[in-house]
């Protein structure tokens, strides 16, 4: 517990830097059914403390993620978007996340290049087992997030 | 009739400023378009021709006709309670509150924020129109002005009535242009409320309207000499002449009847991509689009520019598409322009400014298809399948745009 | 330039004649001495009036996608570019033009005009365009003339072509042109890359928001092939909306952009076509590169191969972590 | 639309962080929600009664539950309200424990606000939600079983014993697989023939079971509960409904063969059976070899024959049957080490022989009658040396994997050579590791080394080279460090495992997928072991990876065991979050087609002759990555449409 007590400080801290610059940042974060989504909640069974400010949503697969669904979460104002699925060679549907390791890998690289920062957007790969990761990578990145705080992106 | 020097120019449209918005012609990398102008902003009459007609300024891309609200007021219930939930509606009138209380059927309960036409208009000055720009206001005048008892269109008027179009003659046509084709020419006065011609280190300007009067009131403008008007009907009458017919005016409508199913109509559509350019570079186009944007409680309905050669421009409820072929489509926008509107409105829908010749990227030259199907011999009509779409009902699908297109019906259908 | 003009019209000729084709789309005179457009042969006599000067920057490919062709079957003769082979080559990976009912004649190309480039020297109107040799003369209608360096004239990715060479034809109109060995380069996208996210967020607002969303990019673009049922225009799913503002319009061309992911070999005919001049080769150029830097792939160029997001390796050297 | 929220208290698991009242008050402004209640336990028997009598009463027609993870009571709910006449796909959970109050303990207005807005996400998904319908379809009950050896055999006699009719397709002219050509079985050495012989006949005398011996898989259509197989029946030139296997035409028959059962050690007829027990038993003409397909004279077995089965004009046939299900159960092939191991003589040496070879030399009823001899001289061996990882764990010959059989039945034969030879011989086993992990596996090796002096050397050969008649072999002694050399008479090697022949082609045709080795794919290691990703085809044996024979029965019963939960059924419920195409906006670019894991995609003509894309119902599994490829978004994935993910984003942003 001593690791989660770590991170509960790491979480409050991402909120309230998220709330310093007026309004709280707002991260959507989006998980593979069967992986992430379950890591998720074994953290939550584990009570393992996270910032507030993400918003989860459920999908099957991370194959199943058009990556003009994170420009249209950008573009709808999300301050940072966080995919998380099964790890490569674990998909439930054996093949999903191959392919979506192409398409997010090319999203990461031109998400700056489309005048949004690096750190808003990350994808990654969290198992069913994993709640401390899950624990450690969405403070982590809500973190990030938090200190670059709210978008003021004018072309998305 | 008065002088304006050039050297004065700024000082004028400042002053205009000062009453209204003004816009004008400017050069932003190296492409001319109308914007907002402000003081210290450079006019550009040198080139000829904005790469968009001033349109945008009267009849905007996309505007708001109104908002709504959804509001679902019910009780959050302790267990037990079956009671239904209470629903009102409040319609209040020009964005005040109150209005009076309707009961509606449950859950329905929503609050109309009416964007009042007037709220959004702004008067404004348009100021280095060319006359075919100006002529195409006063075509879409017919349209949205109720003409002939047609639609009336209170967001447009809004706008148009507190417009003021300052025109600039054309000094050098270009070689796409063809006003005098379509009854206009490069001096034409028709919509302008005033009409600037160039002279020698300024401008003679000529007032057509009160509105235009008013604006030749301002003390910078010198009373004009003889030669100054010499020098201007002079350059008018050189224009005059650069300026070409390309095609026989009388016979087009009776060529374009005479030719509907003519197997050209694929010949001359098929370098076309269909992507709607000519249209949104228009300044007579005017069919536009109504759709709804909603998140959650939060609605606004929109009205957006929509164009013939868009796919779901006839698209119906059922599935169906009069036009699903490119020819027909292609077809439409002479027809409607030559045929359709003249029809209804009596008037031709074009002011010759060329710039469809000009932006399209095949660059499909409406003087050539209009010299091929609006000549005097009929063409050989093409099968239904293989030649313009032309199946049974094409006709009346297509006879019956310039009626339904006036008042975006046409394109509110099959959403 | 013009013997390959002549055996480009010889080409089309044999073909027709022969009854091997229905029609032969090269390029063409246009309005005027300046214009360059495409041309539907079908005759003899239309044959004569097919071109080849740097002036052709139409990428005839998109005359072979879905409902262009009319009639649907008929079988038709095309001139490519190297870049336009290479859209051709995209296609014919997805199996989304018949291979048997066409006639590919490939143009070997020593870079084509960017008209634009002219255009900017004027402020009148530019009626004429001559090429001689490496000096090109344009000329106004009241007989303004200005001599340009032809290589200073070209298109952006001609400078940085590596495929000037057809990569799929039936016949090569004339002797190819050497190909520039090595990694490919990307001289459009240094100014760019050097911005900050904020400085790019600048540039990419100004440009897009005087997009008018005439779908000129899409639809001048061969890969692309939904037509009528483009996501762009779809209000079910609505993923991009009816307000025609900046971070729409911008929604709107990564609609385009992500659709040709792994297919796009940036030909830059979006760009061309885009009556605003939008600079749209930057975020396909961009797109491109990443594609290389991730995979060593590059679109279009062996028919075999397929599209980079249509694929994948279990050992993809990236999003390990 | 009418919603109603019911937000749960969980006790205080969640409504000790978030104030579930003040969740419920603030969820019923939302749009289209007509009521909106908090319950203490909404999962417990008065919670699920309250949101039944809700749909009842209010007449709700959409239901959001927040409380724990859908993990948890997605189905619960489902259940609930199906059971109060609502579509049960008409139901949203909001996952404000798990992911809410547990994690944000730290601060209750926040946990509370976060906690309304997971609500009006789901409010938003299940706004877009429509009623969903499992589809139906009628399943064929008959089972295909592909290949006769031990773990076809097994899945075989479960599925027939069960009541299902089971159709075994076996390639060679006999069942039985590689297990009939081995001697003796480990750890139990006990007679391979007298364990499996038994089972051959079970299956052949089965009521349930039809076998078709030399026959094989040709194509495979159609989807689970459904396939349409065309099976290919080789030509033996020998009428099988005539032929009574008297092998009177194998003892007149004039022209010699390789005798393949035997492994290459003896030689048999042109028109053979393989051995003496084979099932069915029935002669085949090898035409390669026989003298009137050669030299187009002889024809002896014709006038021999009793029957007057044999018929020169025979033909392949094609027979199309029709299956629920497949099981592939195509066993193994031994490496082909000579083509490997040029140290090791690339089968040049007579005296160095494959580990199946031996199998045949010790066994009574091979060429050899038991009697183990050197090839050279058939003289009995002295020194025999065991080789081990011949083609396994072997990088430099593309085999990193473990055969997983091979350390023992090495100690198998090292043992049998003592008992045949007598204990006076020397026998060496060079190894790597030794494998026993099997039940009494160990003991066994042990054995081999105490009882038997079985000489284990660790470390592997370098070289094999004739001198004076002997077979040197050359190692090193990993843990003496030392260099060996052993002149020995007779060298095996325990020869490795490689999937069948042919097996990538089968599995293309069945269109599952196989490693880079040829080993067929299960569906999950762990959770899915003998199911593929094609619903409806299962793995069994060694076909999936190398296995002895205690596991390959095991997994093949465990084969069984699947196979009948799935054909319990009469109809085939799947499931209906799959995707569906919008045919009148599908392009055609097969995009779908291309992606699916599943081949649940496939060309449709419709009535205007157009031809579009159609999702099989049965066999999409719902990933959605069609849905994602899918250029016009013609594909929606039912309850993850893509408008309905934008909702809940734009929910999510809204403030």
């Amino acid at each position: 517990m001593v690791a989660s007590a770590q991170n509960k400080e790491a979480g409050s801290a991402a909120v309230s830097e998220g709330v310093v610059q007026g309004r709280p940042i707002k991260v959507v974060a989006i998980l593979c059914n069967w992986c992430s989504y379950a890591g998720a909640d074994g953290a939550g069974t584990a009570r393992l403390s996270q910032p507030h400010d993400f918003r989860i949503v459920r999908v099957p697969c991370t194959g199943r993620v058009d990556p003009l669904l994170v420009f249209k979460a950008f573009e709808k104002g999300a301050d940072g978007v966080l995919i998380s699925g099964c790890h490569p060679g674990d998909c439930h549907y054996s093949e999903g996340n191959y392919y979506a390791r192409r398409k997010f890998e090319l999203l990461r690289r031109m998400v700056p290049h489309l005048g949004i920062e690096p750190e808003r957007f990350h994808y990654t790969w969290v198992s069913a087992s994993e709640a401390a990761r899950w624990q450690e990578v969405v403070t982590t990145f809500v973190t990030g997030v938090a200190e670059l705080g709210p978008r003021e992106g004018r072309a998305l | 009739m008065k002088f304006l020097k050039e050297s004065d120019l700024p000082a004028f449209l400042e002053h205009l400023s000062g009453e209204a918005a003004v816009v004008a012609p400017a050069k932003v990398d190296g492409m001319v378009r109308f914007l907002p102008w402000s003081p210290g902003t450079e006019v550009e009459l040198e080139a000829l021709l904005a790469r968009q007609s001033a349109k945008e300024f009267i009849f905007p891309q996309w505007e708001t006709f109104l908002k709504f609200r959804y509001l679902m007021v019910c009780d959050a219930k302790r267990p037990g309670t079956t009671e239904d939930a209470k629903m009102e509606l409040r319609l209040s009138e020009e964005g005040e509150g109150g209005g009076e209380v309707v009961a509606v059927p449950a859950p329905a309960a929503h609050e109309l924020l009416m964007v009042g036409a007037e709220q959004q208009a702004v008067s404004q000055v348009i100021f280095g129109l060319r006359p075919c720009d100006a002529r195409g206001f006063v075509q879409m005048d017919r349209v949205f002005g109720g003409y002939g008892g047609f639609y009336f269109d209170p967001y447009y008027h809004a706008r148009r009535s507190v417009a003021t179009l300052l025109v600039v003659s054309c000094h050098e046509p270009r070689s796409t242009c063809f006003c005098r084709g379509v009854g206009g020419g490069p001096a034409d006065a028709e919509g302008a409320d005033v009409l600037f011609t160039r002279v020698p280190e300024g401008f003679v300007a000529q007032a057509f309207s009160d509105k235009g009067a008013a604006v030749l009131q301002y003390p910078g403008f010198e009373e004009v000499s003889e030669p100054q008007v010499a020098a201007a009907e002079q350059s008018k009458a050189r224009a005059e002449e650069m300026v070409s017919v390309p095609f026989e005016l009388e016979s087009l409508r009776e060529g374009l009847r005479a030719n509907f199913e003519s197997a050209d109509w694929q010949e001359l559509s098929r370098r076309c991509i269909s992507c709607g350019t000519c249209t949104y570079v228009c300044p007579n186009c005017y069919c536009f689009n109504v759709t709804d944007e909603v998140v959650e409680t939060q609605g606004e309905r929109l009205r957006s520019w929509d164009n013939c050669f868009n796919p779901s421009y006839t698209l119906e409820a059922s599935g169906h598409n009069p036009r699903d072929a490119k020819p027909s489509r292609f077809r439409n926008r002479f027809n409607h322009k030559f045929w359709y509107y003249p029809e209804k409105y009596d008037s031709l829908l074009c002011s010759g400014c060329g710039r469809c010749i000009t932006y399209c990227p095949t660059r499909i030259d409406i003087r050539e298809v209009l010299s091929v199907m609006g000549g005097n011999e009929t063409r050989a009509a093409g099968q239904a399948a293989g030649g313009a779409g032309a199946a049974d009902g094409q006709v009346a699908a297509d006879a019956k745009v310039g009626g339904d297109a006036a008042d975006g019906e046409e394109s509110q259908h099959g959403r | 330039m013009s013997d390959r003009q002549a055996i480009i019209r010889e080409l089309a000729r044999e073909a027709l004649a022969e009854g091997r084709i229905d029609c032969f789309v090269g390029w063409g005179p246009g309005y005027d001495g300046s214009q360059v457009i495409p041309v539907f042969a079908k005759d003899a006599a239309e044959v004569e009036e097919l071109q080849w000067n740097p002036l052709c920057h139409h990428n005839l490919t998109m005359f072979l996608k879905r409902k262009m062709a009319e009639p649907a079957d008929a079988r038709i003769g095309v001139c490519v570019k190297g870049c336009d082979s290479r859209t051709l080559v995209a296609l014919l990976q997805e199996g989304l033009v018949d291979r048997e009912r066409l006639y590919i004649v490939g143009v070997p190309c020593d870079g084509v005009i960017d008209r634009r480039k002219i255009d900017r020297e004027f402020a009148a109107e530019v009626v004429e365009v001559g090429v001689n040799g490496d000096t090109v003369v344009a000329r106004t209608a009241a007989g303004a003339e200005k001599h340009f360096d032809r290589p200073a004239l070209l298109l952006d990715q001609c400078a940085a072509c590596r495929f000037p060479n057809p990569r799929v034809a039936d016949d090569i109109a004339g002797d190819t042109v050497p190909e520039p060995e090595g990694e490919p380069v990307w001289p459009a996208l240094e100014e760019f890359e050097s911005l900050s996210p904020a400085e790019k967020d600048g540039l990419l607002a100004a440009v897009f928001s005087s997009c008018i969303r005439c779908f000129a990019c899409i639809h001048a673009c061969p890969v692309c092939y939904c037509w009528d049922q483009c996501v762009n225009r779809s209000r079910t799913p609505a993923l991009v909306g009816q307000r025609v503002e900046t971070p729409e319009n911008l929604m709107f061309q990564l609609v385009h952009i992500f659709h040709v992911a792994g297919r796009c070999p940036s030909c830059g005919a979006c760009d061309r076509a885009c009556p605003v001049e939008i600079p749209l080769y930057l975020l396909h150029q961009k797109m491109n590169k990443e594609l290389y830097d991730m995979l060593g792939f590059e679109a279009g160029v062996n028919v075999d191969d397929r599209p980079a997001l249509q694929a994948f390796n279990l050992d993809d050297p990236f999003g390990q972590g | 639309m009418r919603i109603g929220v019911f937000i749960c208290h969980c006790g205080t698991n969640i409504a000790g962080t978030v104030d579930s009242r003040a969740v419920a008050e603030r969820a019923a402004e939302l749009k289209d929600v007509v009521h909106s209640e908090d319950l203490i336990y909404t999962c417990a028997e008065p919670g699920q009664a309250a949101i039944q009598r809700a749909i009842k009463e209010l007449g709700l027609t959409r239901v959001v539950v927040a409380a724990c993870s859908p993990h948890m009571h997605e189905v619960t709910f489902r259940r609930c309200v199906e059971d109060a006449g609502l579509n049960p796909w008409l139901f949203e959970m909001a996952n404000i424990r798990e992911h809410c109050s547990w994690i944000h303990a730290d601060d209750m207005q926040k946990a509370t606000d976060k906690a309304y807005e997971i609500v009006k996400m789901a409010v938003a998904k299940v706004r877009m939600a429509e009623p969903l319908f499992s589809e139906e379809v009628d399943v064929n009950k008959d089972v295909l079983v592909i290949g006769g050896g031990v773990a076809g055999i097994q899945t075989a006699l479960d599925l027939a014993d069960a009541g299902l009719r089971v159709t075994i397709v076996e390639r060679q002219s006999t069942i039985g697989g590689i297990m009939a050509q081995l001697d003796k079985t480990f750890p139990t050495i006990d007679c391979s023939a007298c364990i499996l012989t038994p089972r051959m006949v079970d299956a052949a005398h089965h009521e349930n079971i039809t076998i078709m011996a030399y026959s094989e898989i040709d194509r495979v259509a159609g989807y689970v509960g459904n396939f349409k197989v065309d099976i290919r029946r080789k030509a033996a030139m020998v009428d099988w409904t005539k032929c009574i296997g008297c092998e009177l035409c194998m003892q007149r028959c004039p022209s010699r063969a390789p005798d393949v059962f035997n492994s290459g050690l003896a030689e048999t007829k042109a028109i053979y059976i393989p051995f003496p027990q084979a099932v069915p038993k029935r002669a085949v003409i090898q035409t390669d070899y026989c003298r009137w397909f050669q030299q187009g004279k002889c024809r002896v077995c014709e006038r021999v024959c009793p029957a007057g089965a044999i018929d020169y004009e025979q033909k392949d046939e094609i027979v199309q049957r029709d299956f629920g299900a497949v099981v592939v159960a195509t066993g193994l092939d031994v490496f082909p080490w000579e083509d490997h191991y040029p140290q090791y003589g690339g089968g040049e040496i007579p005296d160095v022989i494959s580990g199946l070879q031996y199998e045949r030399m010790l066994n009574a009823s091979g060429p050899t009658g038991g009697h183990v001899h050197r090839l050279s001289n058939h003289e009995e061996p002295k020194t025999v040396v065991f080789i081990q990882c011949v083609g396994s764990r072997d990088e430099s010959v593309g085999r990193p994997y473990c055969s997983s059989v091979c350390c023992m039945y090495t100690a198998k034969q090292a043992i049998l050579t003592k008992s045949h030879c007598g204990m006076d011989t020397e026998v060496y086993v060079f190894y790597i590791d030794i494998r026993a992990t099997g039940k009494g596996y160990e003991e066994f090796v042990k054995r081999a080394q105490t009882e038997f002096g079985v000489k284990y050397v660790r470390g592997r050969v370098s070289k094999l080279y004739e001198e004076e008649g002997k077979v040197i072999v050359r190692g090193v002694d990993t843990l003496l460090g030392n260099q060996v050399e052993v002149p020995a008479d007779l060298v095996v090697m325990a020869s490795g495992i490689v999937c069948a022949e042919g097996a990538p082609s089968l599995a293309q045709s069945l269109n599952i997928s196989y490693d880079e080795f040829g080993f067929f794919k299960e569906s999950h290691p762990k959770l899915r072991p003998v199911e593929t990703n094609t619903a409806g085809v299962f793995l069994a044996g060694a076909c999936q990876s190398p296995k002895d024979i205690p596991t390959s029965v095991a997994q093949a019963s465990g084969t069984a065991a699947k196979v009948l939960v799935l054909l319990a059924k009469d109809k085939l419920k799947t499931s209906p979050q799959i995707a569906t195409v919008d045919q009148s906006r599908c392009v055609s670019c097969w995009k779908c087609i291309d992606v699916c894991p599943f081949s649940a995609p496939e060309k449709q003509e419709l009535r205007d002759g157009s031809v579009k894309s159609h999702v099989i119902e049965t066999v999409c599994q719902g990933c959605g990555i069609c849905v994602a490829t899918c250029p016009v978004n013609c594909i929606s994935l039912k309850g993850f449409t893509t408008d309905s993910l934008i909702d809940q984003i734009e929910e999510a942003l809204l403030t």
